[in-house]
């Protein structure tokens, strides 16, 4: 398992092994939705916001 | 039950139509106009439920002879109004005018009287010479201006419930838009339309107290553009289906009694058909409950005064539904057709009632 | 809200008076009377709250202009509604009857024809001379009798949406007295009326499938004596305010068909204005749903055929506090007095709408 | 929350993997196995949430230090549990049990002893060759069958609550397969599964009391199967999220006094550690209730006699996802395995609590 | 169910009584000390149902071999927990603390620090020589003073959940106590307590958004107390039995980043073993809700930042009978006694789940 | 700790020991309420059925 670091919250994100870029994880601590930008070593950015389904 | 679309014609009355009649506003605007002694429905419309009787939708409306048709083949009526998803209205505007002398849309799209806001709150707009015609719908704000109009925007449900209990402190001078004022509300499942999605299943959506827009909602436009109030705004999803109630903290500058409060709303709401005082008293039910209004066109409006914190605190409580869009919908119509304001919406509450 | 008791009254009207008005089932009579076109209410009874506005006690008739007044200074009235406990119609009938040409009472205590009924289902009967002048209010059992009727009992909640569930089957013939029938009733909590108790606050009563009379219910008596049937009843109290829902299984003697029971059923409820066949069909709503009909006086009434079973499923469900007890009560006052049957109580139900 | 699902391993243990960890009763599997001393799991698996945490999905893991990972790579585990929908289990039955030694199935596709059955009651069965292996879960019912099984079939919930309440009438000779018993059954939301559908939207499913299998439930295969009973079945849903309730109304042939009842039900159930019994006594909970059980593995079970009609009722309470599925599952594996019966199953429940 | 109150003892434990064992959370303390590893329970008092078994009201605790006594007569035990209304323990804290070595006081009438302000906020304190002997119980505020304690009020339920969404801002100095904070709370039915009333009934609560206390909240004393904050406080009763989620409202003099923010919060809570921080992210719990925590010791808290309005919005929800006093008490009981923080508080919330 | 039999279910019932007649006590496997008609040794009967105050 490796680590990243989270963008939004600074924490550490536990990753899988065959990570791949483009993949879409969340942070354990804050949820937020990360996309791997780099795999070695692994870089997250924030993922492009998914319109909530909450409706209004 | 014998109730049908072609009973209700009159002399004097008029047809209306009801696009997007398939959805949450959309059936209570027929369940309104249905019982409506001036309208006649003569279409409604639904692209997924076309040729289905309005029944198989709505189960209170199986007695109606009425089925779902195209939104595509508009026929000519004296109202059109609008029950669609924010964006649709301003794209087939051009339309629904053609089609009908008088537009009530429920949707967004014609709510804010600048072009910029939509650029700032929406994703922009694309029929913005429109805008200038457009009329909001809330008579307690705006009864002057709708006799005649050609062009309605029903408020938005949270932005209704907040104008109504902040507008008498507005007028009275007790708030001005200098002082922030943070309005709470707690909102129904039925404000999400029928579209539904995971968060909105019954599982997961019931018995919550969830923030569902914890800021930034849009209603904050609303209640900057005609109560000139800048307002931290917070929506919360609650166990309920109908309602809407929103609490509103305000921090007057000088000192305030509660004398001064009935005053400004007594003022402000004497006259007005459908809004009831409720503030403090006894009982039961002393301040405003959106369920106490369920089903029908009436909000409830009412204050608290909290001497040691220098605060009111103001609560407005509606169906959402209704004084929140349909009702609302209707009660302008009526208003700009000259037409008896209650006409259609004398519905009473419940009691007592479970979470309607 | 505008509407004042003394506003309704009119040449060819009815005045009324409501004994227990303080009660659930008192303030739904009092919210469908205020709302006819033909009566007007003068009086509402209430002990604990006598000298209180009615809206102290009911929020949705804030609006109403009256007071409560004392059980024991009756008015002269038209019609004298009685919404009170068990026991306490049997105790004052005669000042009721003396009050009033026309005594509507919502409780069992004349329900039964026979008195021997009474020793046998509650605590015996103390004014059994007035047994033979009383009509069971459910028109569509009894409308024959109830014009010029001086004294009229409402059916009970959970045997009305029995007795329109299995009716067309025992008419029909489907159904016959030596078959047993199982019927399992579920309730909303407006059954217990505004009294409480332990069992019936909110954390308590929440959320249940409680077995709340497993076997022995009362209302057992009502099905032998007008549907001359057996029925081993259970009720469970489930989460919801207003609604009763009977679910009947049911065994012919023969093979029966889908056509031999929509034929049944059309047969028995084609004229009825409050009374919607929902057999099946398709989208959300199939079979009969106590929250489609809410806050209404319509029954919605359906069946399933189980042919691997050789069993009919009748399904019958109702508002407790309309068609249950008050809508039923002014239904038969309308056709007792010679009024439009419907007159007050065309309400719709709601759509989208909770628990109500 | 620091619970980690490595933490969990100990040198005694199992491993464990779940197919279906997002959905509902995978969820609930993870919470039990989560909180079980004997058990570490090291795979959930998710084709939509590949690669999030389990916590994204269920917010009660939030501490779980686990990724959902592709169905499509199984690990090899000493458990596998399946919390697919009906039909995946029986495609992937051989890759399940190449990956372990012990496969537990929630879906119904190894719960019926024969193949006919599935032609019957299901869409056929496309792996017919495992069926002798499979051994239905329900320790109450076949205890002693699990040990050393390889493959075991979690019941269905509603079987299992009309199970444990016929059960006890049944081995006392009390009620024959000859005599028809009528089951009516009330269920939560959760039954339905994560996947929603407009009918499971909240303001759609709020508040029922919906008629949803009136007849040809399949769980009465699994009621012939091991009951050796014809059931006339009714489900209902209500308005819970967990919970399914049955009441089951039995007809004995000769006399039956309450002390023969009890005396079935103790022999039935005196040893049993998941079985309570609740029939009649006193105070506010009388009879089974599931929101008493909701979050356990317990059943409530009881009986009301009936003189007047020879009626016998029986009840069952559960909650769906725990006795009803998950729960049963992992109580059948801790049989299987030779563990404490009760190991990781002893939560309470609450008092009070609302409609979990 | 085979605990029995007697089963738990062992040599290291430490004996328990629970005084208002019949209550709301009475009945909770039982639940946990009943399944706490160092706990045996050897009293519970009622009046109202002294002699009988403690599972006749709480049908969760069926199997525990325990009988109510009277709360006249005290064992000797190790700890006491009073579970009672306000101002019985001040009466009678004499003999509790004879009975006992530690006392914990769910009530409010240890909770203040001085005298004075239970003049201003309740009606005076007639024991006044024991308040400087009282911990206030919430470790994550006050555990360097709980190891030895022998007197220790658990917090109020709303202050908690207030005081957990603050506390990390007021650390970090992010918020002073000049600015003035909003605290709006939704609250369930159960912080009623079980002796109920008229407004508590089940048709009457059900489905609310009743503003119960607009202002002047007691638990505006707690959180000027120990957070040296001046709130402006305003409790809504919302549709759930169990929970309490507090929204609080903040305006920081400068201007303040998520990173800040997200630095406070892990600061204050990273190795707090109860609370679990949510502040957006995906998927569909965002932001802190009672429900995912309903039957657990945890707390959720989160914020959300709104620069517009230089706002943050901070929440905190929890299980009032949990968190909010009886889980808060026994985690205070750990502490205080040196045991696992965690003993006897490992609950898992459940998923899904309506409304507990 | 004495023990007598529940007149419904048939199950033994723990009682305290300064047990006094026309106490009322519950079944603890049943439920029922139970009056204490005889102390030595202990006798129980089925205490009158309490209205149900679950209302109709
Ligand atoms: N729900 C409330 O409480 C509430 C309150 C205030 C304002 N509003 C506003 O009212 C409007 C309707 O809301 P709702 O809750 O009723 O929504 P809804 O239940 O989702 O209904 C939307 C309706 O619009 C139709 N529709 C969707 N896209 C369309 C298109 N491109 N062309 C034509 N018809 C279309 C749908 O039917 P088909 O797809 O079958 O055609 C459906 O009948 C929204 O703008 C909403 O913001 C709602
Ligand atoms: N709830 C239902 O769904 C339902 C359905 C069918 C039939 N019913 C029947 O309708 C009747 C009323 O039920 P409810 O649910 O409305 O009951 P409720 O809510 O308890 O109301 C009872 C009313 O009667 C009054 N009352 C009580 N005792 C009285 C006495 N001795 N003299 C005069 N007034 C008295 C009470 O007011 P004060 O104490 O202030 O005077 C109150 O207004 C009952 O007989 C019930 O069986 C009810
Ligand atoms: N809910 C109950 O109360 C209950 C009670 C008794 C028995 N059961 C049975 O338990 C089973 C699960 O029910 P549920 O309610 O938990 O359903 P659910 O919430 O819909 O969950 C189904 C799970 O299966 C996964 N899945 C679906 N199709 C799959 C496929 N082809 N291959 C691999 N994974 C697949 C889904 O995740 P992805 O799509 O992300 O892979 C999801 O995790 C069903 O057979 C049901 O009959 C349920
Ligand atoms: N409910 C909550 O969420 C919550 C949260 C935080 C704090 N609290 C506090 O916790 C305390 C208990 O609340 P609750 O909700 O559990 O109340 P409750 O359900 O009303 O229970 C009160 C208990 O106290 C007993 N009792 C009442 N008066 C007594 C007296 N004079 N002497 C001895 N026992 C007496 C009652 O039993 P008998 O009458 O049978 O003796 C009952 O067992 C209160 O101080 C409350 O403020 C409650
Ligand atoms: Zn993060
Ligand atoms: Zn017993």
């Amino acid at each position: 398992m490796t680590e990243a670091e989270c963008v939004e919250c600074g924490s550490a994100v536990t990753l899988h092994d065959d990570l791949e870029i483009g993949e879409i994880v969340d942070c354990g601590t804050c949820g937020a939705e990360l996309e791997v930008v780099d795999v070695s070593p692994p870089v997250l950015e924030r993922a492009p916001e998914l319109e909530e389904d909450w409706g209004e | 039950m014998t109730t049908s679309a072609e009973d209700e014609g009159t002399g004097e009355g008029f047809t209306a139509a009801v696009v997007g009649g398939s959805g949450f506003t959309g059936g209570e605007l027929l369940r309104l106009l249905v019982g409506h002694p001036a309208f006649e429905v003569v279409q409604a419309t639904s692209r997924e439920y076309e040729n289905k009787t309005v029944g198989y939708v709505h189960p209170n409306l199986r007695g109606l002879n009425l089925r779902f048709s195209s939104p595509e083949e508009l026929e000519s009526v004296d109202v059109l109004f609008a029950a669609t998803p924010h964006g649709v209205s301003m794209q087939h505007i051009d339309s629904f005018r053609d089609a009908a002398g008088l537009v009530v849309d429920l949707s967004a799209d014609f709510r804010l009287p600048e072009a910029d806001a939509y650029d700032e709150w929406y994703d922009g707009h694309t029929a913005t010479e429109h805008l200038a015609d457009a009329e909001y719908a809330l008579p307690e704000l705006n009864r002057g201006n709708l006799p005649g109009a050609e062009l309605i925007a029903a408020g938005g449900c949270n932005a209704t419930a907040t104008l109504l209990a902040m507008k008498p402190l507005v007028d009275a001078g007790v708030v001005t838009g200098d002082d922030r004022v943070v309005v709470d509300v707690k909102v129904g499942s039925s404000e999400g339309g029928a579209s539904g999605g995971k968060a909105s299943s019954h599982p997961e959506r019931s018995g919550v107290v969830r923030p569902y827009a914890p800021t930034g909602h849009r209603h904050e436009a609303e209640l900057e553009a005609y109560l000139d109030l800048p307002t931290a705004f917070t929506v919360h999803a609650v166990e309920m289906v109908r309602g809407a109630s929103a609490t509103c903290h305000a921090f007057p500058d000088g000192p305030v009694t509660k004398g001064d409060l009935w005053g400004a709303y007594r003022e402000a709401y004497e006259d007005e058909p459908f809004v009831d005082l409720v503030a403090g008293g006894g009982g039961t039910y002393r301040y405003p409950e959106p369920k106490a209004v369920a089903g029908t066109n009436r909000a409830e409006v009412g204050f608290a005064l909290d001497p040691g914190n220098e605060r009111v605190v103001a609560f407005g409580a509606i169906d959402n539904m209704m004084k929140g869009s349909a009702g609302q919908a209707v009660h302008a119509a009526n208003v700009a057709l000259g037409l008896e304001e209650t006409a259609g919406l004398d519905q009473l509450g419940l009691h007592p009632v479970g979470s309607p």
